[in-house]
């Protein structure tokens, strides 16, 4: 009985953390288009347009290898990787025991080298561009991610995410620490910085010159592309599932309770949504940042993590 | 029997070579006999290794050495055999990538070159197998020798002299250290035996951490611990690529052995500062060794700087280990140290890997710059996948074996956190700088592997480079599989290392993981499996791949068409991304670190106007604030000192004369 | 000769090979100094004489004669001959001015003094005051070797400074073994004539014999 | 037969045959056939002393124990390959103008007096002859250092002499203060020159005498062995000399004064204690070894660099004595590799330097290229002067170091160890530019003579057998040394 509980829960978890981010993705256009006094594209544009993708043909530019051709498919199968070890609506992941946060950054960094290869391996200057700066940004934010991911299981006394958010919905606000902000600045820069959103990039600039992600997926098309979108979309939507459930835990699904599964539902896509529209107001009242920019927002990140942790040392939890 | 295979592997490997150097006049067949000598020697020592590593009890071999009452002594414990593996192992697939290697490039010196590197394995081995200060010390001078001369190939280039140079001197300064360390110890135990450290009273606390200092600086010079690297990333690319492998991969090893050594067993009661101490220096060699190699054009020197970085991991781990041995949590100390052992494992197998690789490119176009690469993988594509695979690895990504140990430098670091007050903040601090590293070896490896293999041929040799012959790729091939293979079960290297802990670390707990799994450094946290984080993977990508067949549409064929570009039609490969353009952030957010030179030379057609050139070039060549900062400044005052004290030579004959009264005078008022 | 009547005596000339050697010191002479080391060669064959006398050591006088032969004739003929080929000026020229050197020679004479009198004290010797004036004179001679400019003179100073050894010997022993003081006196015989060929070919080869223009091996 | 005194006349006597027979075309052969001889001979003696027999000669004047002759030994087997390079090496030079050419004529008397000289050092018993014998080693290489007629020489050949003769000269306040302290022996034992008879009653000398005598020699033998600071005459005289007779000054004069000083030495140790003696010879080693490194690191003539790095080598001699028995150990079996490296690097630099004709170590370069053997021989050289395995100084470096840390002289041991570093680094800077690379125009492909090539194998072959291992008979003969000299 709880085996097939768990078998459904994961299906569930499976089906929310493929699809929903693309909804995630719809809500932050459609508010951005609200703030610019447009009506917007519907919520699940995103759903349609990868559809439409992988019914195309590909075009493959003859400069590239195999490497080009694989990426793709790391990349999404990296970021799906991911996604199966953060929490949803429920605490309990399918991939739960091994969801450690080194491992999870990792993996992100795995689909981002991919990706990364795949961009030189083109050999236009338009996407080497992208990858290196790709990876600047990404070199520079890992050190924060891993500093606030860091306090947060120190503070929960774990080094695995589901077991962190299991814990602070155990405690719920109660134990609202300083701390608390503080990771949250850092990981919510960090999370900006890694999904190529404003301030860090534009993800719908015109200027091929300006771009960080986008540029680095200019020879795609069809299902590479569709692969390639997909996958970005993933990894914002795991970045907002990571913030909602760290820091406003409320009403998680505990696992084989059929009965919590509906609050869990609803909580976690409110929550997301919510998550999601600040982004988008987010996007619309802030410009992109110069390139060199980018560093003192991601010290910024870094600082406030380090700040965490010289409290988390000097007072403890 | 051990006594057997070690002479049988000793003798082959430097007989070997000595045939080579008798046979030099016929290149070809010197290098014939050397290699597969030599082959036959690293073999017997792998057997060798796996013996010790399996035994028990350690055994000795004692005798006589050049002069009575300095014998040789030799020791056969798990932890040597761990390294001997390392050496033999690595050697015997050196050997095998030498041997077609040696006939592509110069043949002029093959025997002489063949000899060197027999003896530099054979000297390697006993290093690690020796058992008292004289039989180290002979051995590790000889290893620097031969390394030495295994260097300067191509002497007429300058600075492939002054690398050789660098290096000798280098590992000298670096062996006076130890050298003191291991006297000192050696008075303080009456004896040179190593056994007799193990067994004397220990010293007092200043005295161990004097010698600690000594032996740190001594073992850090020789390892690339950054502030005493400056000579390693000039060096080992200057060799041969299969020598650089070794060089890189094992030579650098014996230092974190004698460091473990040192620190383990003849300095036995630890002090917890000495760890925190070596996390830091490893924490700074492993963030700078990265951005350098990052800056990095030359594909070996870039190599190079990464093992600076990887020393510095591993140095990560060990400071942990010492750290907790010395506040005695024996069982988190043997979790460090294994996590440093397995890294020290890993990176001897994917920096030998690159290396190779690397070599296999060099032979290929002649061009080590990345800036004249490119597009290799398609003519390369072996060497390609190789490269990746290695890449891959020591950029630390699942599921090889990089990822593996630097996620159990984590989980030590994660712990160390948890350990006395004044380690709360480190331990944090350290894993945010390992994450750097990681970030930045990642980028410092699509670099080197997009810039290189992938892409268009940037250069005419680029474009016409051929697969290395299959005697190059099969060694290659088997470090990949060796890299895939570590990082999915980690549990059977693991279980070897386990063997290697010094006796008073240990911590059975440690394997309950089993051969896959990544045990976790507290036993209440559920092990890593990264087989089935690839079967999960799999599976998704199975399903992807079912979704993908059912949605697309038989009309959708997949077309090859030059690149978008953005309407751009790419008209030459040097309008690709280069390697300095993808480094370029880098060096602008580090510029306060590296002092950078930018050359821009104008060549105009016309000497009237410099606004119509007819063609640019930008030379961006960044200096070490090391070389810069300690090295120059050292060498500068030395020879002023030196300058200063050589003008006691004034050539006054009145002057000497006024010594020589001097002299007697003040011996006569002193009186000794 | 009885015991008291040889101690003075024997003091007396060793007083006197000091004296000697301070006014060599003193005076800028070249021809001078010469002559002064023509008199110290007369005094150390008279002081081999006495000491001869007293022990009734029958090589003594052997060793008196040579020494009036060698140090009283030879070698400053020897100087003379080498000076004329050379044409030196007689001015010998010094680094320090005459009250400089002396004071110098005096210090010297001290720590000679300094150091020979433990030794004088403890030793069962009769001419034990000696060995404080010899040693002062071998250093006076090696502190004109280093004040002097000229190669000749720095001759004159070694020369002094053997006396002052010969001095030290011959009063600290009563005779060394005759084959060894044969020995001595060929070294000296070969060194003077090595210093005159030396000389006369630095006088050839370089015009001049100015030791501090000796100067191109440095470093 | 009196053997000693054949083994110390018969150069001389050879010399004087090649004075009157004069042949100037077979000079060379002749000079190069009594060298063998006096090797033969001093072999004879050394398979009669080696099983602990005394030999004594001419009276009681010459004796001869393990340790005379071994550095007799020591002093012909140099002397023997500096012959045998030599007679090309005049060839060569006086064809090309660097030597006059009545200097042949010269030069095998010479340096038959000059080895005579040393034998008489080696084999002399009674201390007044040893110096009288070391004195006329500098007057006999006056002549050789300066008859090349230039300048340069004639001044490092005034300046040899004076130096040495003053110190030498200190030599004798030493050796008259010695005998004058056997004259005062209680019990009328009679007085002696013999250091042997010394040794025996050392006991009884009168201690304050002693140190006035020792700390005497001290400075007069210290200086004829190169200790800072009365070093100074050394590099000039080394690097003005022809080349063979750097080599054996270098190799073998360096060796005979120590030889000198030691066997002084170990009468003052008797009567005043080994602590006193030892500790200034630790400190003029210190001191000799620490400031030749600064002069060798800004060196910038390829024979004084050599002679810097013995004035650093003899040091690390003194070191060694100053360590008690393991170190002088070490130190003898230093001497005689630091005789034999020495002599291989002045060798192959004089072939180098005759090539380029140039000292200048920053206008010769590619050595190793341009001609395999003396390249390979300078390069084994440089690397076995520094202290690297698998050559002869490695091991009695690693010895000394061993006798400084166990006797507990730590600071000395650090002080050597740094010193040896900084020489290290300076030697090698300048050797490797020289012998990597390419060759400068006109010396791609340069050839040694037939002897040359034989003579920088051989000793190539010696430094390195020397540091595989130590024979068992040299072993027993240099403990029958340290024996000898009752050393502690």
């Amino acid at each position: 009985m709880t085996f097939a509980l768990d078998i459904g829960f994961a299906a569930i978890h499976l089906a929310l953390v493929l699809f929903w981010p693309l909804v995630l993705v719809g809500i932050v256009r459609r508010v951005k288009a609200r703030l610019a006094c447009r009506r917007g594209l519907p919520l699940l544009q995103e759903l349609t347009d990868l559809l439409k993708l992988f019914r195309k043909g590909e075009v493959i530019p003859d400069t590239a290898t195999w490497v080009f051709r694989l990426a793709p498919w790391g990349t999404w199968a990296a970021s799906a990787l991911v996604a199966l070890m953060v929490p949803t609506f429920s605490w309990s992941v399918p991939l739960g025991a091994q969801a450690d946060f080194i491992l999870v950054i990792y993996l992100l960094g795995s689909s981002r080298f991919l990706r990364n290869l795949a961009a030189l391996d083109t050999a236009t200057a338009f996407a080497g561009l992208a990858a290196s700066r790709e990876s600047f940004v990404a070199a520079l934010s890992e050190p924060a991610m891993v500093l606030s991911l860091w306090c947060a299981g120190w503070v929960a006394g774990t080094s695995r995410i589901p077991e962190m958010v299991w814990r602070f919905s155990e405690k719920a606000a109660a134990e609202l620490s300083p701390v608390h902000p503080l990771i949250l600045v850092a990981l919510v820069i960090v999370a900006i910085a890694e999904n190529a959103r404003v301030p860090f990039d534009d993800p719908t600039t015109h200027l091929e010159l300006t771009m960080i992600h986008e540029a680095a997926l200019l020879e795609y098309s069809g299902p590479g592309l569709a692969l390639m979108q997909w996958g970005a979309g993933l990894h914002l939507g795991l970045s907002l599932a990571l913030i909602a459930n760290l820091f406003f835990p409320i009403g998680l699904a505990a696992p084989a309770e059929l009965g919590t599964v509906p609050l869990g539902l609803f909580s976690f896509m409110a929550r997301t949504s919510v998550l999601a529209a600040l982004l988008g107001v987010l996007e619309s009242t802030m410009a992109r940042l110069r390139f060199f920019r980018i560093t003192d927002w991601l010290a910024l990140s870094g600082a406030a993590a380090v700040l965490a942790v010289i409290r988390l040392v000097t007072v403890g939890r | 029997m051990l006594s057997l295979l070690f002479f049988l592997s000793i003798l082959l490997t430097a007989a070997s070579g000595a045939a080579a150097l008798a046979l030099q006049s016929r290149p070809a067949l010197a290098h014939r006999v050397g290699c597969w000598g030599q082959l036959a020697g690293t073999l017997a020592g792998v057997v060798l290794a796996i013996l010790c590593l399996a035994s028990d009890a350690p055994g000795h071999l004692r005798f006589d050495g050049p002069v009575p009452g300095l014998g040789f002594t030799l020791r056969f414990d798990a932890l040597a055999g761990f390294f001997l593996l390392l050496v033999f192992g690595l050697g015997a697939l050196a050997t095998t990538f030498g041997l077609p290697y040696g006939f592509i490039g110069h043949s002029s010196s093959l025997g002489t070159r063949d000899f060197c590197l027999g003896f530099f394995l054979a000297s390697m081995a006993v290093v690690v197998l020796a058992d008292d200060v004289f039989t180290f010390f002979a051995a590790w001078e000889s290893m620097s020798v031969f390394a030495f001369l295994l260097l300067p190939g191509e002497h007429e280039k300058r600075e492939v002299r002054e690398a050789a140079y660098l290096f000798l001197i280098a590992s000298q300064v670096g062996t006076a250290f130890i050298l003191v360390a291991f006297l000192v110890l050696a008075h303080h135990a009456g004896s040179l035996e190593f056994d007799a450290f193990r067994r004397a009273a220990p010293l007092s606390l200043p005295w161990r951490s004097g010698i600690f200092a000594l032996a740190l600086i001594g073992f850090g010079t020789k390892a690339g611990m950054i502030p005493f690297h400056v000579w390693l990333p000039k060096a080992h690319p200057v060799a041969p690529s299969h020598v650089s492998a070794l060089m890189s991969g094992v030579m650098i090893k014996t230092a974190l052995y004698g460091l473990i050594r040192f620190a383990f067993e003849f300095l036995a009661p630890l002090d917890a500062f000495w760890g925190l101490v070596v996390l830091t220096l490893g924490a700074v060699s492993a963030v700078l060794g990265a951005l350098f190699a990052l800056l990095e054009h030359d594909l070996k020197r870039m190599l190079a700087y990464s093992s600076v970085e990887n020393v510095g991991i591993i140095l990560m781990g060990l400071g942990v280990a010492i750290f907790f041995a010395g506040s005695g949590k024996g069982d988190w100390a043997a979790y460090a140290l294994l996590a440093a052992l397995f890294h020290t494992l890993n990176h001897a197998v994917f920096k030998t890997l690159l290396f190779l690789a690397a070599g296999s490119v060099l032979a290929a176009t002649r061009e080590a710059s990345l800036e004249h690469l490119g597009g290799l993988a398609r003519r390369m594509p072996a060497t390609a996948v190789c490269f990746l695979v290695g890449a891959w690895a020591i950029s630390g990504l699942p599921p090889a074996n990089g990822f593996a140990s630097e996620w159990m430098t984590y989980q030590a670091l994660w712990v160390l956190a948890s350990g006395s007050a004044g380690t709360h903040l480190l331990g944090p601090i350290a894993a945010a700088c390992l994450a750097l590293v990681g970030g930045l070896a990642a980028a410092c490896f699509v670099r080197a592997a997009g810039v290189g293999f992938l892409g268009l041929p940037r250069t005419e040799p680029a474009r016409r480079a051929e697969e290395a012959p299959r005697g190059m790729i099969w060694p290659m091939a088997a470090l990949a599989a060796l890299c895939l293979f570590a990082g999915l079960a980690p549990g059977l290297p693991l279980a070897m290392l386990a063997g290697c802990l010094p006796r008073q670390l240990s911590a059975p707990s440690l394997l309950l993981a089993g051969p896959l799994g990544l045990p976790a450094a507290r036993s209440v946290e559920p092990p890593l499996y990264p087989l089935a984080i690839v079967a999960t993977l799999a599976a998704l990508l199975l399903g992807l791949t079912f979704v993908r067949r059912r949605l697309g549409t038989a009309s959708a064929a997949t077309r090859v068409h030059g690149p978008w570009n953005c309407g751009y039609p790419i008209v030459a490969p040097r309008a690709q991304y280069s390697a300095s353009g993808f480094s370029q952030p880098f060096a602008y957010f580090a510029r306060k670190l590296l002092s950078r030179k930018k050359l821009l030379d104008v060549h105009a057609r016309h000497h009237y106007s410099p606004y119509l050139p007819e063609s640019l070039v930008l030379r961006v060549h960044s200096v070490s604030p090391f070389d810069t900062l300690v090295y120059q400044p050292v060498k500068r005052f030395v020879i002023r000192l030196s300058k200063r004290v050589s003008r006691l030579q004034t050539g006054s004959l009145r002057l000497y004369l006024a010594f020589l009264l001097g002299t007697v005078i003040l011996l006569l008022l002193i009186q000794p | 000769m009885d015991t008291h009547t040889f101690s003075r005596l024997v003091e007396l000339t060793s007083y006197s090979v000091l004296l000697v050697a301070v006014a060599v010191v003193a005076q800028r002479n070249l021809a001078t100094s010469i002559r002064l080391l023509r008199l110290e060669g007369f005094l150390l064959a008279m002081v081999s004489a006495v000491i001869g006398l007293y022990t009734g050591e029958s090589h003594l006088f052997w060793v008196a004669a040579i020494t009036f032969v060698i140090k009283g004739l030879a070698i400053p003929s020897f100087f003379f001959h080498v000076m004329h080929r050379i044409g030196l000026p007689h001015d010998a020229e010094r680094s320090l001015t005459v009250p400089l050197g002396l004071m110098l020679a005096s210090g010297l004479t001290l720590v000679a003094y300094h150091v020979g009198r433990p030794l004088a004290l403890a030793s069962p010797w009769i001419t034990r005051d000696v060995l404080a004036s010899s040693l002062g004179t071998a250093f006076i001679g090696l502190s004109l070797m280093i004040v002097c400019r000229k190669a000749l003179t720095q001759m004159l100073g070694f020369l002094l400074m053997e006396d002052g050894i010969f001095l030290f010997g011959i009063t600290e022993t009563y005779g060394m073994p005759l084959l060894v003081e044969l020995g001595i006196f060929f070294d000296l015989i070969v060194a003077a004539g090595v210093t005159g060929i030396l000389l006369l070919r630095m006088g050839g080869d370089f015009g001049h014999v100015d030791v501090d223009r000796l100067s191109d091996l440095r470093g | 037969m009196d053997l000693l005194l054949i083994l110390a006349v018969f150069p001389a006597a050879w010399a004087l045959l090649m004075v009157m027979l004069a042949p100037t075309r077979d000079a060379d052969a002749f000079g190069t056939g009594g060298a063998l001889l006096t090797v033969a001979g001093s072999l004879l003696l050394m398979s009669r002393t080696l099983s602990g027999e005394i030999v004594t000669g001419w009276g009681t004047h010459l004796r001869a124990d393990v340790l005379s002759s071994a550095a007799l030994m020591l002093t012909s087997c140099v002397f023997c390959l500096a012959s045998l390079y030599a007679g090309p090496y005049l060839t060569a030079s006086s064809g090309h103008g660097q030597l006059p050419a009545g200097w042949r004529v010269l030069y095998w008397p010479l340096v038959y007096l000059f080895y005579s000289a040393m034998a008489f050092t080696c084999l002399a018993d009674n201390l007044g002859i040893l110096w009288v014998s070391l004195e006329l080693t500098t007057l006999v290489t006056v002549p050789l250092i300066c008859l090349n007629r230039e300048s340069r020489g004639l001044e490092a050949a005034w300046k040899y002499f004076v130096l040495c003769s003053v110190g030498i000269a200190f030599a004798l306040i030493g050796t008259i203060a010695l005998y004058a302290s056997t004259l005062r022996l209680s019990g009328g034992a009679g007085s002696s020159l013999s250091w042997a008879f010394m040794l025996e009653h050392g006991a009884g000398l009168d201690p304050m005498f002693v140190r006035l005598a020792f700390l005497f020699a001290f400075v007069g033998y210290g200086c004829k062995m190169g200790l800072v600071p009365m070093h100074c005459w050394l590099p000039d005289a080394h690097s003005e000399a022809p080349t063979p007779v750097s080599a054996m000054l270098s190799g073998v004069l360096l060796n005979c004064a120590g030889y000198a000083l030691l066997r002084i030495a170990a009468v003052a140790a008797r009567a005043m204690g080994h602590g006193s003696v030892q500790s200034v010879f630790l400190a003029f080693g210190l001191a000799s070894v620490i400031l030749a490194s600064f002069f060798i690191v800004v060196q910038s003539d390829l024979k004084r660099l050599l002679a810097y790095s013995s004035i650093e080598h003899m040091g690390i001699v003194a070191i060694g004595i100053g360590l008690g028995a393991d170190g002088l150990y070490g130190a003898l079996l230093h001497a005689l590799n630091h005789a034999m490296t020495k002599a291989l690097l002045f060798l192959s630099a004089g072939q180098v330097v005759h090539w380029h004709g140039t000292k200048q170590i920053l206008r010769i370069q590619g050595v190793l290229r341009s001609s395999r053997v003396t390249g390979l021989a300078l390069g084994a050289g440089s690397l076995a002067i520094v202290g690297l395995p698998p050559f002869g100084p490695f091991l009695s470096e690693f010895l000394i170091l061993r006798a400084a840390f166990l006797s507990g002289h730590t600071l000395a041991g650090i002080l050597l160890v740094g010193a040896l570093g900084l020489t290290f680094a300076g030697f090698l800077a300048h050797a490797v530019p020289m012998l990597l690379g390419n060759p400068s125009r006109g010396h791609e492909d340069e050839r040694e003579t037939a002897n040359a090539r034989t003579v920088l194998m051989l000793l190539v072959t010696i430094i390195l057998a020397l540091g595989l291992t130590v024979p068992a008979g040299l072993d027993r003969a240099l403990k029958a040394c340290v024996s000898a000299l009752d050393w502690s």
